[in-house]
């Protein structure tokens, strides 16, 4: 029975009628009426992503609105999700994600009225999308500055998940930062080309320590706790990503690099509350704040537990983050290889 | 260009311990076959291993119950594969699946039901292998490195493949179960139970597979992420193939494996791409068949 | 009276085995979803809103049953694919591989080849199926040159085809425009889409349905109706008796994978054209189509009809699961427990060993002197 | 009075064995004796019921009822292991051996010499089946492998397995059936002296010459039941095939005819197999239009290879065959079918058909093509449906309905329905190998009859047969093979079954 019966297919348009324009005039409505909803990959101990979790719990306790996080579990449930969202009636749908952007696209280009839409951390032409990025390369540009005055040798290591452009503008900002400091250093790159393979990362950090580098940006999700423990076997000083990664068990794991998706998250929601969220693409950088390296632009859970972060260090790459926040460092992204 | 020992020894480490995993889950697809028995639930048979050492290691913080759970686990795993192929004559390819795509789904299942987390866990609380040093050796400059670090189950997944050749080819109950592949038939009219030793020796396979997922989750690193085997059970079926289902011949395809995997990486920032590097061992795998072919024409089994 | 009862006769059997075909799903189905509920209520949930919105995210409403059949289209090409192998005898577990190709080339001719428009999609489907059906063939001819055995060769083919269509999304042919932050390519034509129908509102269902379901008739006649359908069968059945009755072995199974191929491929390319309209990274293997396809084959007993409805009932089960984690706190990975039950079940056959227990016996004699052969 | 003999010495008692298969009775309340140092004969046609029995006896198969008595004590074998515990060994109709492993391997297996109760210790291995093969002066070569074995050989290490287990009772089912004349009169004596050494022996046979020669003792058994029980001394072969047969076989007339035109002829054709042995070693013969031409041989002689040779299967290393004028010896066996030749194969569940393969199937194989069946690749599935239907009458096919399996189908009838297959492709040639192989009696004589009827409607056949005695009532001319060459050429009145005897060994014609 695939022909269109007129009995069932009212009904998701009847829902269409009902709510007219609804997320354009959100002003009106009550925000416990209001339902958010985040479309994402599978969370995990992924902090790009708990992060914003948290973010959406927060404000759910604030305003009273329903939430629901939608985790996709494989490349083709992210339209059918988003679909079954608007479907479903949500006002705002939040999709985060690289693998969502042509998804929430389409949607939003066919149901430009009946929800609101934001896509995280890819950039959208399409008019009824908000995008929201990050200047990635502002955070992992402090990290290198750290890794350049705390490294003895002039060897440098990165673990990243995937080679290629859209994973390029971490190893720039880091090979940018390290040069601000030690323009002789040499850089070694190794590929999970995987999310949780912490074996195979926790293998290419012990070559690279081997290979005598003192510092490793470790920057593939999960898997960067291969390099954590690698660290603690080998003595070399590491970074993580995204939200606070020390820990009182391993002190190498020096900084980490800031990406706080939670302010983001409770940003767009209060915004969407208050009926000021406008379509104007947005990018966070350092100057927000959302940007950044711990102990620089934000405090740590854990005090400065490496006795190598000294205050002399910490006060330098202070300076610098405050001249990327003014605009006094720029820093663009080249193409790769270019 | 200067070449640096040090860092050369470090790969090679690095290889043995990324592959006795395989070398592992290998042997015991080389058992199977002895038996003809194609197993292809290898991967879920070892990822039960590997998930129930975390949760046995979380809760006793015991590595040698870990081990003994983990290896127990595989066995039962593998223990359902034998009865469905060889009692219920269940198609192989079809329990392999289904086997992989049931332990892939409850692991993840029961990995949010134990510990309310989903994709990795990771706690202070859990105690990896122990890292064995080796007296004398461990002082050699190049040589120490390169065994450095190995856990005891790594010497072991030698050790196993040394015990498995002279089980096989010395002793009267490896003969027998030899026997059981070469004409089933046979065995059965003998008067002893072919069905048994078949099973058996699936059950086995499910001991090593168990072992070579403790390795993966408490041996490299000591966390648990989400379908941790990432396809090694496959691979181990094709490096078993390779070596001809002989453990010594295995041993060696594993690490020839190996090797392409470790210059697979050592590519890694050159004009290769990673994502084509990455590829490189499984083209190796097809390259390395077809040189074998004469050997393994006869061998070569068509599935019903 | 002999030919009347002979008929009747015929009729009897025919509808016995149809029977005992059906059966054995349904009866799996059965014991699958009763597994699952053992699970559910030892997690402390209520089975009937676990199942309630499984069933309501896969088959519930028209929109997400149009869902489900958006999603089993792949499901149903791959699936058919194995089948049409398998059936003759080739166990191609390459349907991965050559669903990455099919959809990777189609993707990439529709973008750089000069055609646009309906010609233009027909000649990237074209090449997409050319692509893998020459894959599935470069795995015959290694198996029939060098004996490769093809489970292995296929096998690792899906590992090949994913990285090197990796590579290419991710540098020479990748989406730079925008942040370029997937790899991807770049967005195709509108032209060349596969039009949806637009029957309820915010669904994606596309004609590319009723193209799978075409392939599905094709093979019906293919099978049921053409010489090389029975040699094939027979070749399957038995390699000597259709060598020895001039069946050409070599031809028939470099046909037979080339098609397999291209009917995988088939997919892709429907996916790419219909759906996504882009080539992205992982598109095509996250989603385990092609297993998810193998098993509903195998499930159906190797038919065709019934591998598209075992295809759509997996794929229900798959969008349900969406559903399921959408509305409730049950990890999707339940899906995967029960879709496993059920394959596993029936692959034991454990409804003709309840009640055929001496038949079995029968066989496992003749099964015993058959053992040489494999 | 024999009662009362049998328990003082009887060693082995089978009393009201009955076996129900289904619907089938292959067993109908047999009794069974045995006494030290025998050798009994076990008679019967096909079906009759004798390898069930035996598979009994071995614990194989269990009795529907019936009671098993060694020295007295009744017995319940529940495998074969509990009779090989009991004394009792069997060597049976396909042998169970190991190709793989040596000879001494495969008499050790279940019983292997051990070192330090783990290891197997092959030379001790060794050195026990020397002793063994010395003890009962049956010359083996322990270290041998057995693929590299003939098939006699291979015998000989089934009958040594048995003894090595210390069997006193020795089970031979159908065991001269694969064996060169030779190797079978080996046979025949060491069975003679193993009963000399005490040993029981039952043989199953359906040469009736060999029951005579070797047998004190001989059953015939009919459907299932027991027929009658006699010495050998008092019986003759004659009266032993009635009884089996429970009529008088009559002698088929064959009328002479004029042959016309050749069909097929074969010159020094010459392969060598994957081991290297010559297989055809320069074979040469021709079969004309109207007569049946046969090959006399004992089987592995070069037989299977010509079929295979002629029918495309296989491609021939040199020589030359011409099928109606036409050189076929690099064509495909498609092409080969086109030109004009059919086969009835030797093995029909290898060849013959797909045990898995429907009625319509089966029937159809190599029809596929004829513009009655299809036309560009499409089948018309009625008429082939019509056609299959009307053939299996006309062949007297005994079968549920289309939609049955082959496998499904009893021997006897596999084969007639094979032979139908073959016969309608109407082709100037059939090679019929081994047609009457294991089916009964009135198969057999259906079958010689359709041979004989396209033979006059001028149609040229190539009969190969291990059975002389087809060969003699069917053939106009018959060839005989040895090691791969033919070695003698008869026309029907030469023929003798001596004569013919002599060739197959080896022999020379007019020596
Ligand atoms: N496994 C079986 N299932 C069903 N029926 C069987 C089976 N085995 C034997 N039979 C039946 O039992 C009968 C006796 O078979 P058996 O094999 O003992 O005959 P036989 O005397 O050894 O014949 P042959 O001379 O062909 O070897 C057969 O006709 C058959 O109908
Ligand atoms: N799998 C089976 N299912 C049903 N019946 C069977 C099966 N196998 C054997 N039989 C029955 O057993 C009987 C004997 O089978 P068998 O193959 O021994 O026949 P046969 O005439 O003795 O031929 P052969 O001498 O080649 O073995 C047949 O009549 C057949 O009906
Ligand atoms: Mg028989
Ligand atoms: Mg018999």
């Amino acid at each position: 029975g695939c022909a269109a019966k007129p009995a069932e297919s009212t009904a998701p348009e009847s829902s269409a009628e009902t709510t007219p324009d609804a997320s354009k005039a959100p002003a009106g409505k009550d925000p416990k009426d209001m339902k958010i909803i985040l479309i994402c990959d599978k969370i995990g101990t992924n902090p790009f992503l708990t992060q914003m979790q948290t973010g959406l719990q927060n404000m759910k306790t604030k305003y009273g609105m329903s939430t629901s996080i939608v985790e996709c579990a494989d490349a083709s449930v992210w339209e059918d999700n988003i679909r079954a969202a608007v479907q479903e009636q949500n006002d705002l749908i939040i999709v985060a994600g690289g693998q969502g952007a042509d998804p929430v696209n389409a949607v939003a280009s066919e149901f430009p009225d009946d929800a609101t839409y934001v896509l995280v951390d890819v950039e959208t032409d399409s008019p009824n999308v908000k995008s929201i990025t990050f200047k990635e390369q502002e955070g992992a540009y402090l990290i290198g500055m750290i890794a350049g005055l705390v490294n003895k040798t002039d060897k440098f290591g990165a673990i990243h998940a995937n080679e290629g452009q859209s994973s390029y503008k971490w190893r720039w900002g880091y090979m940018e930062g390290v040069k601000s400091v030690r323009p002789n250093a040499e850089f070694m790159f190794n590929y999970t080309n995987s999310y949780t393979d912490a074996a195979k990362a926790k293998e290419f950090a012990l070559q690279q320590a081997a290979a005598g580098c003192g510092f490793i940006n470790a920057a593939s999700a999960v898997a960067d706790f291969g390099t954590f423990e690698a660290a603690l076997e080998k003595g070399f000083y590491t970074s993580g990503q995204d939200e606070d990664r020390t820990s009182p068990d391993n002190k190498y794991i020096i900084t980490t690099q800031i990406k706080d998706t939670a302010v983001v998250i409770e940003k767009i929601v209060t915004e969407f509350v208050e009926g000021k969220l406008t379509m104007e693409p947005e990018t966070y950088g350092v100057k927000e704040n959302v940007i950044g390296a711990l102990y620089i632009t934000k405090d740590g859970k854990n005090p400065i537990q490496s006795e190598v972060l000294t205050d002399e260090i910490v006060a330098k790459v202070k300076e610098a983050a405050d001249k990327i926040a003014k605009g006094e460092i720029v820093l663009e992204v080249p193409m790769e290889g270019k | 260009m200067n070449i640096d020992f040090e860092y050369i020894a470090v790969v090679i480490n690095s290889t043995i311990r990324m592959m006795t995993p395989v070398l592992y889950a290998a042997l015991g697809s080389a058992i199977c076959s002895k038996v003809w028995v194609f197993n292809i639930a290898l991967e879920g048979q070892m990822l039960t291993g590997a998930f129930m050492a975390i949760v046995i290691n979380y809760y006793t913080g015991s590595v040698l119950l870990s081990v003994l759970g983990a290896a127990l686990s595989g066995m039962l795993v593998a223990l359902i594969v034998g009865i469905l192929q060889v009692k219920f004559r269940a198609s192989d390819m079809v329990v392999g699946t289904s086997i992989n795509l049931l332990m892939l789904g409850a692991t993840t299942f029961l990995l949010y039901v134990i510990f309310g987390v989903k994709g990795v866990f990771t706690d202070p609380r859990l105690k990896g292998l122990p890292k064995i040093e080796l007296p004398i050796i461990k002082d050699i400059p190049f040589i120490g490195t390169m065994f450095a670090r190995l856990t005891f189950l790594d010497y072991f997944a030698i050790i196993m493949a040394v015990l498995l050749y002279i089980y096989l080819f010395k002793t009267v109950s490896g003969f027998r179960l030899q026997a059981v592949g070469i004409n089933k038939q046979a065995v059965n009219s003998l008067g002893i139970n072919a069905d048994r030793t078949q099973i058996c020796a699936v059950v086995f396979s499910g001991l090593l597979c168990g072992l070579g997922g403790v390795l993966l989750t408490l041996g490299q690193v000591t966390l648990y992420t989400e379908n941790v085997t990432a396809g090694r059970g496959f691979f181990a079926m094709a490096a078993a193939n390779l070596g001809g289902s002989h453990p010594i011949g295995v041993v060696i395809s594993s690490f020839f494996f190996g090797f392409a995997e470790a210059i697979g990486n050592a590519l890694q920032g050159t004009a290769i791409k990673s994502q084509l590097t990455m590829a490189l061992p499984y083209i190796v795998t097809i390259i390395a068949l077809v040189f074998s072919s004469n050997k393994f024409r006869k061998r070569a089994r068509v599935l019903k | 009276m002999l030919k009347n009862n002979k008929h009747a006769d015929t009729a009897k059997l025919w509808l016995k085995s149809s029977i005992n075909e059906l059966g054995q799903p349904l009866f799996a189905i059965a014991a699958g979803m009763l597994i699952g509920a053992i699970i559910i209520l030892a997690m402390g949930e209520s089975i009937f809103e676990i199942y309630g919105a499984m069933f309501q995210g896969g088959f519930g409403t028209s929109f997400y049953f149009l869902a489900t059949l958006t999603r089993a289209i792949p499901i149903i090409l791959c699936g058919l694919g194995a089948a049409f192998a398998w059936r003759a005898g080739y166990i191609n577990i390459g349907g991965e591989g050559q669903l990455i190709f099919g959809g990777f080339v189609t993707a990439v001719s529709a973008l750089y080849l000069p055609f646009r428009g309906v010609i233009g999609a027909v000649i990237a489907i074209a090449l997409g199926m050319l692509a893998g059906g020459l894959y599935a063939l470069l795995a015959a001819w290694l198996d029939d040159r060098f004996g490769v055995i093809l489970v292995i060769s296929t096998l690792m083919f899906n590992y090949i085809a994913n990285y090197i269509t990796y590579y290419f999304v991710s540098f020479p042919l990748k989406d730079n425009t925008g942040d370029g932050l997937v790899a991807k390519t770049l967005t195709i034509d509108k032209s060349m889409w596969i039009p949806r129908l637009g029957i309820v509102k915010g669904s994606t269902f596309h004609y590319g349905f009723f193209l799978a379901i075409l392939v599905m008739v094709i093979i019906l006649f293919i099978i049921k109706k053409t010489t090389f359908g029975y040699e094939s069968r027979m070749g399957g059945l038995n390699k000597c008796f259709a060598e020895y009755g001039g069946v050409k072995r070599t031809k028939v199974m470099f046909i037979t994978m080339f098609c397999s191929g291209a009917i995988c491929a088939f997919g892709g390319s429907i996916e790419v054209l219909g759906l996504k309209h882009v080539y992205m990274h992982d598109m095509l293997r996250s989603p385990s189509y092609a297993w998810t396809g193998l098993m509903a084959a195998l499930i159906a007993n190797l038919n065709p009809i019934g591998t598209v409805i075992c295809a759509i009932f997996l794929a229900g089960i798959q969008t349900g699961g969406a559903a399921i984690e959408r509305s409730t706190n049950v990890p999707l990975e339940i899906t995967m427990v029960i879709q496993a039950v059920i394959t596993l079940l029936v692959s034991a056959k454990l409804l003709n060993h309840a009640i055929k227990v001496r038949k079995v016996k029968l066989t496992q004699s003749a099964e015993g002197g058959a053992q040489n052969e494999h | 009075m024999l009662l009362r003999r049998g328990l003082i010495s009887m060693l082995l008692e089978m009393k009201g064995i009955t076996k129900q298969y289904g619907s089938v009775l292959a067993n109908d309340s047999i009794n069974l004796t045995l006494e030290k140092g025998e050798i009994l004969a076990v008679v019967g046609e096909n079906g009759a019921g004798k390898s069930t029995l035996m598979k009994i006896l071995y614990g194989l198969e269990q009795p529907t009822c019936g009671e098993v008595y060694l020295n007295g004590k009744q017995q319940s074998f529940r495998s074969p292991h509990d009779a090989i515990r009991a004394g009792i060994g069997m060597v049976q109709q396909h042998f169970m051996l190991f190709s793989e492993f040596t000879v001494a391997e495969n008499i050790v297996y279940g019983n292997e010499p051990k070192k330090n109760s783990l290891f197997f210790n092959r030379s001790a291995a060794d050195k026990l089946v020397q002793e063994l093969s010395k003890k009962y002066l049956l010359d083996v070569d322990p270290r041998a492998k057995i693929k590299n074995c003939p098939v006699g050989l291979q015998q000989r290490v089934e009958i040594l397995k048995i003894l090595y287990q210390n069997a006193d009772i020795i089970i031979l089912d159908e065991p001269s059936a694969v064996l060169t004349p030779q190797e079978v009169s080996d046979l025949l004596k060491t069975m003679k002296k193993l009963a000399s050494m005490g040993k029981s022996i039952i043989i199953i046979t359906h040469k009736l010459h060999e029951v005579m020669d070797a047998s004190d003792r001989v059953m015939v058994m009919r459907s299932g039941k027991f027929v009658k029980e006699t010495k050998t001394s008092e019986t003759s072969i004659e009266e032993l095939s009635f009884l089996m047969v429970g009529r008088r076989i009559i002698d088929k007339e064959v009328p002479e005819q004029p042959t016309t035109g050749n069909v097929l002829t074969v010159t020094d054709l010459r392969l060598t197999d994957k081991q290297g042995k010559k297989c055809l070693d320069g074979l040469s013969m021709h079969v004309d239009a109207g007569e049946i031409v046969g090959i006399a041989g004992v089987s592995g002689n070069g037989q299977s290879e010509l079929i295979e040779c002629i029918t495309g299967l296989n491609k021939a290393d040199a020589g030359e065959i011409t099928l109606l004028e036409k050189d076929i010896v690099k064509s495909s066996v498609s092409k080969i079918r086109d030109l004009g030749c059919a086969c009835i194969p030797e093995d029909r569940y290898k060849y013959g058909c797909a045990k898995d393969a429907n009625m319509t199937e089966t029937a159809l194989m190599a029809h596929q093509y004829k513009p009655r069946f299809s036309k560009h690749g499409i089948l018309k599935n009625n008429i082939i449906r019509n056609y299959v239907t009307e053939l299996l009458q006309r062949y007297d096919v005994k079968y549920s309905g289309l939609f049955q399996k082959a496998g499904e189908l009893s021997g006897g009838n596999i084969q007639k329905l094979i032979v139908a297959r073959e016969i309608e492709q109407n082709t100037p040639l059939l090679i019929a190998a081994e047609p009457t192989r294991g089916v009964d009696i009135g198969a057999m004589e259906f079958i010689h009859g359709k041979l004989l009827e396209k033979r006059a409607n001028g149609g040229a056949i190539l009969l190969v047969s291990s059975e002389l005695s087809e060969i003699m009532e069917l053939c106009d001319r018959i060839y005989t093979i040895f090691d791969g060459k033919i070695n003698g050429e008869f026309t029907k009145a030469e023929a003798t079954e001596e004569k013919l005897g002599l060739l197959m060994m080896g022999g020379k014609q007019d020596a």
